[in-house]
């Protein structure tokens, strides 16, 4: 059994005392977290110091304007924090910001990590829909019965990684029916024990419910085996693909806003991605034409190569694309398979090696012949 | 840049004019861009065709040659020889090998020669995005650092001094001599150890060129082959530390035993008379072989293969020396009575079989066992084993001696770390290669010499000796620069992200990371030019010199075109 | 005839290759020799590249593991390749038009037979339609 | 160098549609092939899955059955097309480029930044009814089809891009040859000629410039009057709506910084853009600081920075085409905003982005006497 403190507030408003404890005590300088920026059902990842501005604070706001392990990263980029402040994280946002650590792109030193069980997101477009608030008492319901969500984000409809795995405190979540009255928060790690040491309520030992993740695991795990089939029904050789990315523009904000692609520049977009007019001359002496820019094809397959190891996920690319390409589930698709290859799960232990930084003498044999 | 490309096919006898139409390919090629002549000739390596080679490129001012022929292997470098001497730079050249990958393999004529087409315009395609490399020159150290003062490091020392080189012999012990001083004979022979090891250690000291440093430690290693710089320092005196630079670093740190404390059933450390083979050699080097109690032993066991589970792997020398103590207890002891306890026996070589055939003898047993227990009873040790044919058994014995597996001395992984060379098994110095290169390492010059690459005998460690003293006398010859590989990778400042993927993969340490730019950089004189880390990098930010991206790229789009 | 690109490390597979045709060993004239240092310059964006711009088939060949003459590029070689397979699988495209194998300098009979086979296979699975295609 | 029209160069031909005007300009375009006046062809084509258009450089001349000189929807800005053709260099190839106006005005202004290279491509323009929000293509193609069919014959914009709804260029002519179908009888369209380029192009292709281009001429000013009011009207709405700082930053704090806008826009050339570049990328102790001055900051900060900084870097060049609107995954109005912009501070240079190629970009250049306003008073 691991420690546990329990809160009789609804479990939003506990973590946000909670982080407010921790900010008038000075154990943390700031805290990360989805933030209300209007009306409107808009939130932004923000950085808080003060407890009053923690009153807007909506740390589980099923949206995810930007992965947070990209922000975190950002925010450490040039040297861990100075200050200790806490961030409270989707559990695919730890997992990329974990990723990206592994990549010399952050530090995790000073930061103090609250997760929880995720029932997921709704796609960004919601925002500007502005129903989103319709939408939210629904979402809530469903998450403390331990069941899915209508209209998330395709690629959290399909997430079974819904449990974090370095978290220092987990908040109980998924299926935890008396979310609105009492706030869990499971201390996994002694950093974590540390944090909430001083902090009035009730300490006990609890897990979280290996049942109810399980029957909720299982509803995930059938919703992604329905979107894979789905999109391995569409992904069949050349002409599949270019029936799926026909239609990119080209804008790559897929990698912009994937938290894994952390390159200062992108290799296809590079001068060496570029075609030269006699490039241009023998392309279309050969193919009679060649769409413009060319090299969608090739963008794509190619990201796959260099983040699919990596890849947590998070449906950010899809959400973004501006021509609805379902980049998400293709990605967590040949993502996984590859991860699975290497029994490798992005995030999960921050020792792990990328397995492509590594390797092992007796291994893939099978491959060669 | 205007490119002249001239082509030139090598007819090689008959061996390609027979088997393709040369013409053909002549006809395909001629047209292309930048093409300014295509040419055959009868054979392009003789001495006829590298003038004939010469005047074209002079007539025509090629500046890129082509030549589709054989095997770059075969005559790579001939060729660009042929360029340099007229004036191209020679990687300006590509060859095609139209012979041993395309005529030699196909008796379709017509196949083969559209092959030999493809072959040609790949390289005239690679050509084009050639950039001339510089061959780089540095002066080069010929001093040699030699660390580690047993038999290996004086052999080595010893060897290289004699040909004039400046040593620097580096000993963390008060005196030279190693494991070795303590060992009355040396087997098989039977010889006494102590003249010739006095001997070596006698003309070291007298060798001038020999500089030694006794308990004193390496603190760092910095650079690379030709060009090292060393930090030594006393271990009585932490402030006292001298800095000097060689070209070439030899490891003889030796071996030490395996503590056969990590394992409880020997009782070692627990009961008397349990002796390690290191603490028997000194006892027998003292005079005289004594229980604690000063009494004379009436029988002894010879316990071989400790450790051996543990470490997983055989010593090689434990048994030969194993018989070697049997040998001792009985010529100062003549009715002792001796038990070898041996999991395997481990007796190779011309001479080594006599030897323990001539140990072998009255009130000598050899005994295989397993699950070897020790335990006090009054005054005697009880040797509880099980044997082959009956089951569980003991003996009583007044002393055991135990010949413990070698291991790698405690400084092996941090002179490794300095030099970027890895740990092999048993956390000994990894050679490059166990059959054809095993006293090199990773690192150019940078070599090992004795146990310190894996348990050895006196023999193999005087032969490892002399073969590092052959590598650095050819390596690195005073006066003669050195040249770097010049086809080595280059990190785009403005494109690297700092991730460090590529220290990850590289398998020399050639790549450091500035802290302050937050972006690796390549040491061109240790890269090896292998281009793993170009693959691994996500970003684009490395080219390897000569295998750019680029120019493999238009290489196989012009050959499958 | 397929048009099979192969990339062949310089110190075994190369060398192999080279063998192959000094020993007269007889194989498709499909395959096209790339000369690479070490099996692990193979970049799999470089395939990948070589595969949209038509190649019928791509053969990466290195060094046997533990006899790379860089010491351990091939198992990276490995590690990508296995990847970049899965990458290719998972978008539907045939994987089957990639090979990896390990030939050394004394192997030129099994390169040459690596060579046929090869070829054999990817006349099974006929030309690759990326080659004409204009909306890569 | 495209040399600005002189007027004697601006004259037109009145040309009979057979089938439709689409077939018209494929069988003109074959035409200029098979006679050689151009090697290759630079215009949309519907993609295989039916669900969008792209740009496709044709060389096959049988491709052009498949051509659409003007699609329904802008899924790449032409400009951009012909900058991945042309930004290494002219090369040899004859090039007939058909795009809409804002698509060759954001071309001229990258000739201006060296970005392209069109002295080999014939820059073909054509009366632009606007083109459609892209998702409302994806979503129903063949309803979108019809949609814009009908909206193109009565020239209804209500369906398309909010900025093509005030766009008064649609006609605007800075290539070398333009495509007009307004004025014109059912069963014709004018080619007119607006370079030396283009009259030599027609010359070629036996067209003679003996046409009568009153009637267009006449639409189009009637048309680009009607929109500039509307224009304006949209300006001056959207002002009073965004006119003070905190409506402007609550119209970008939406944004999530995804760049779509930046990466799809034909004038932000950059290869890597300020704003994704180290120099915004601060230390921890940094944002700590400024998230203890006011209590709290967004993550990541600068957003506004960040939109205006682009105003600052391209507003001057921007042709309003609305691709960056079309791109944003949160709705923002960003082209409006930057139309917006972009007339004030063209305007203080009298400058029309992609006008003419002999137009230097305003700070590429200075008059010694202009914008006193600006200035403290002299003593």
């Amino acid at each position: 059994m691991t420690k546990a403190l329990k809160l009789t507030k609804n479990t939003e408003q506990g973590v946000r005392e909670f982080v407010k404890f921790l900010l008038e005590k000075g154990n943390v300088k700031g805290v990360f977290t989805l933030k209300k920026i209007n009306q409107k059902g808009s939130v932004a990842y923000s950085l808080i110091t003060t407890s009053d501005e923690l009153n807007d604070a909506v740390p589980f706001y099923p949206l995810m304007p930007t992965n947070a392990g990209t922000l975190l990263s950002r925010f450490t980029l040039n040297g861990s924090t100075t200050e200790p402040i806490v961030a409270i994280v989707k559990p695919c946002e730890l997992r990329a910001f974990i990723e990206l650590i592994k990549r010399e792109q952050g530090s995790l030193e000073n930061i103090y990590i609250i997760s929880s069980t995720c029932g997921g997101v709704y796609p960004l477009k919601i925002v500007a829909e502005e129903t989103i608030e319709k939408n939210l008492s629904q979402y809530w319901d469903a998450v403390k019965k331990g069941e899915m969500n209508e209209n998330l984000r395709p690629a959290c409809t399909g997430c079974t990684e819904f449990t974090p795995y370095t978290a220092d405190i987990t908040v109980d979540l998924i299926g935890h029916n008396n979310l609105d009255k009492e706030c869990v928060l499971i201390l996994n790690t002694k950093k974590g024990e540390e944090l909430a040491k001083e902090m009035k309520g009730e300490f006990l030992e609890r897990e979280l419910d290996k049942e109810t993740l399980k029957k909720f695991y299982d509803k995930r795990d059938a919703a992604k085996k329905k979107l894979f089939n789905e999109i391995n029904t569409k992904m069949k050789g050349l002409d599949g693909l270019i029936e799926i990315f026909g239609r990119c523009i080209g804008c790559h904000g897929c990698s912009t806003v994937c938290p894994i692609c952390y390159c200062k520049l992108c290799e296809f977009d590079s001068s060496d991605s570029e075609y030269k007019p006699s490039t241009y001359e023998s392309e279309l002496k050969r193919r009679g034409g060649l769409k413009v820019p060319p090299g969608t094809i090739y963008y794509h397959l190619g990201r796959l190569a260099h983040m699919g190891i990596s890849c947590v996920g998070c449906g950010s690319c899809e959400d973004v694309c501006p021509v609805d390409i379902p980049l998400s589930i293709i990605f967590k698709k040949v993502g996984e398979s590859i991860q699975q290859i290497f029994e490798y799960i992005p995030g999960k232990n921050i020792e792990e090696k990328i397995p492509l930084l590594t390797y092992e003498e007796e291994e893939f044999t099978e491959i060669e012949e | 840049m205007n490119r002249k490309i001239g082509v030139y096919i090598c007819e090689c006898g008959p061996n390609i004019s027979e088997k393709i139409d040369i013409d053909k390919v002549i006809e395909a090629v001629r047209f292309l861009n930048d093409i300014v002549v295509v040419e055959r000739y009868k054979l392009l390596c003789s001495e006829d065709g590298k003038k004939y080679l010469t005047e074209q490129i002079k007539r025509y001012g090629l500046t890129h040659l082509i030549i589709a022929a054989c095997s770059p292997r075969d005559h790579q470098l001939t060729f660009m020889e042929v360029c340099e001497n007229a004036g191209i730079n020679p990687y300006l050249f590509q060859l095609a090998n139209i012979r041993e990958q395309c005529v030699w393999i196909t008796a379709d004529k017509e196949e083969a020669t559209k092959k030999a087409i493809r072959l040609t315009k790949a390289a005239i395609g690679r050509v084009r995005c050639h950039s001339p490399l510089e061959k780089k020159e540095m002066e080069s150290n010929p001093d040699v650092l030699i660390v580690g003062g047993g038999i290996a490091g004086i052999e080595t020392s010893l060897q290289l001094a004699h040909s004039d080189r400046k040593i620097y012999l580096v000993e963390k012990t008060a005196s030279l001599g190693g494991l070795i001083k303590n060992f009355e004979k040396t087997y098989p022979e039977m010889h006494p150890c102590s003249i010739s090891i006095q001997q070596k250690i006698e003309t070291i000291n007298k060798t001038n060129n020999i500089k030694i440093f006794t308990d004193s430690e390496v603190e760092d290693i910095l650079g690379f082959f030709g060009n090292f710089e060393i930090k030594v320092k006393k271990n009585t005196n932490e402030k006292d530390s001298v800095s000097f630079n060689v070209g070439a670093v030899v490891f003889a740190t030796g071996s030490t035993l395996f503590n056969p404390n990590k394992t409880t059933c020997y009782g070692y450390g627990k009961f008397d008379n349990v002796l390690t083979a290191l603490e028997f050699e000194k006892m027998n080097l003292s005079g005289e072989i004594v229980l604690k109690n000063n009494k004379t032993p009436k029988s002894v066991a010879i316990i071989h293969c400790v450790g051996r589970t543990e470490k997983g792997y055989c010593s090689e020398i434990c048994c030969m020396y194993s018989l070697k103590f049997a040998r001792y207890l009985k010529d100062k002891i003549p009715d002792i009575k001796v038990f070898n306890f041996y999991s395997d026996l481990c007796i190779p070589g011309k001479t080594h079989q006599k030897f323990y055939e001539q140990t072998q003898g009255k009130n000598i047993d050899f005994i295989r066992a397993k699950n070897i227990e020790i335990a006090k009873k009054g005054e005697h040790l009880t040797i509880t084993y099980n044997d082959e044919k009956s089951g569980k058994n003991n003996y009583d014995v007044d002393m055991v001696i135990l010949s413990p597996a070698l291991e790698p001395t405690a400084d092996t992984a941090r002179l490794a770390e300095f030099t970027g060379i890895s740990l092999g098994d048993g956390g000994f110095f990894a050679e490059v290669h166990e059959k054809l290169g095993p006293v090199s390492t990773s690192s150019q010059g940078v070599f090992i010499a004795g146990c310190s690459q894996g348990p050895k005998s006196i023999p193999d460690t005087i032969i490892q000796a002399e073969a590092v003293t052959g590598k650095i006398l050819s390596s690195l010859i005073p006066g003669k620069k050195i040249e770097p590989e010049v086809k080595v990778s280059f990190i785009s400042e403005s494109f690297c992200i700092g991730c460090k993927t590529c220290l990850d993969v590289c398998s020399y340490g050639a790549i450091t990371f500035n802290e302050t730019k937050k972006v690796s950089v390549v040491n061109e004189v240790i890269c090896r030019g292998c281009g793993n880390c170009v693959a691994a990098c996500p970003s684009g930010a490395i080219t390897l010199k000569h295998f750019t991206f680029n120019q493999i790229y238009q290489e196989l789009k012009a050959a499958i075109q | 005839m397929p048009k099979i690109l192969a990339f062949l490390c310089n110190w075994c597979s190369y060398a192999g290759a080279d063998l192959a045709g000094t020993s007269r060993s007889q194989y498709p004239s499909s395959i096209l020799p790339i000369r690479v240092m070490c099996s692990s310059r193979v970049d799999p964006l470089l395939i990948l590249r070589a595969f949209l711009n038509g190649a019928d088939g791509v053969l990466v060949a290195g060094c046997h593991p533990g006899d790379c003459h860089y010491q351990e590029g091939n198992y990276y070689t490995r590690r990508r390749f296995m990847m970049l397979k899965k990458v290719i699988e998972g978008c539907g495209l045939e994987s089957d038009r990639l090979r990896l194998s390990w030939v050394s300098a004394s192997e030129g009979s099994k390169y040459a037979r690596v060579a046929t086979e090869f070829t054999k296979k990817i006349k099974e699975l006929g030309e690759n339609s990326a080659k004409n295609e204009i909306f890569l | 160098m495209i040399k600005p029209a002189a007027s004697s160069e601006k004259k037109g031909a009145v040309l009979s549609i057979k089938t439709t005007i689409q077939d018209s300009i494929r069988n003109l375009l074959k035409k200029g092939m098979d006679q050689g006046v151009f090697d290759a062809v630079l215009i949309p084509m519907r993609v295989p899955a039916g669900d969008s258009f792209s740009y496709v450089l044709i060389k096959d001349k049988s491709l052009l059955n498949n051509a659409v000189a003007l699609p329904p929807i802008m899924s790449v800005q032409g400009a951009k097309a012909v900058s991945s053709v042309t930004r290494l260099g002219n090369g040899t190839m004859k090039i007939a480029a058909v795009m809409r106006p804002c698509e060759i005005r954001a071309t001229i202004e990258l000739t201006k930044l060296d970005q392209v290279h069109v002295e080999n491509m014939t820059l073909i323009s054509i009366d632009c009814p606007g083109v459609m929000p892209i998702l409302d293509f994806i979503r129903e193609p063949e309803k979108a089809i019809k949609l814009f069919e009908n909206a193109t014959k009565s020239w209804d914009d209500t369906i398309m891009r909010p900025v093509c709804q005030i766009c008064d260029k649609s006609s605007m002519i800075a290539g070398d040859l333009h495509i007009g179908t307004l004025g014109t009888k059912k069963d014709a369209f004018f080619i007119i000629s607006n370079s030396k380029k283009g009259k030599d192009t027609l010359e070629k292709l036996d067209i003679p410039l003996n046409g009568n281009i009153d009637s267009w001429q006449i639409k189009v000013k009637e048309n680009a009057e009607e929109k500039q009011k509307k224009r304006k009207k949209t300006h001056k709405d959207l002002k009073t709506k965004i006119g003070h700082l905190d409506n402007l930053l609550d119209t970008f704090s939406q944004c999530i910084n995804c760049h779509n806008c930046m990466r799809v826009c034909p004038v932000c050339y950059c290869r890597l853009c300020y704003f994704d570049s180290d120099k915004v990328k601060h230390p921890s102790g940094e944002y700590l600081r400024r998230a203890k001055e006011k209590g709290s900051i967004r993550f990541l900060p600068d957003t506004t920075l960040f939109h205006m900084g682009r105003m600052m870097h391209m507003s001057l060049s921007c042709v309003s085409c609305g691709s960056c609107e079309d791109a944003c995954p949160m709705s923002i109005p960003v082209a409006q905003i930057f139309s917006m912009v972009a007339d004030e501070t063209q305007g203080l240079f009298d400058y029309v982005a992609g006008r003419s190629s002999g137009e230097p970009l305003p700070l590429k250049t200075y008059k010694k006497d202009e914008l006193h306003e600006v200035e403290d008073a002299h003593d």
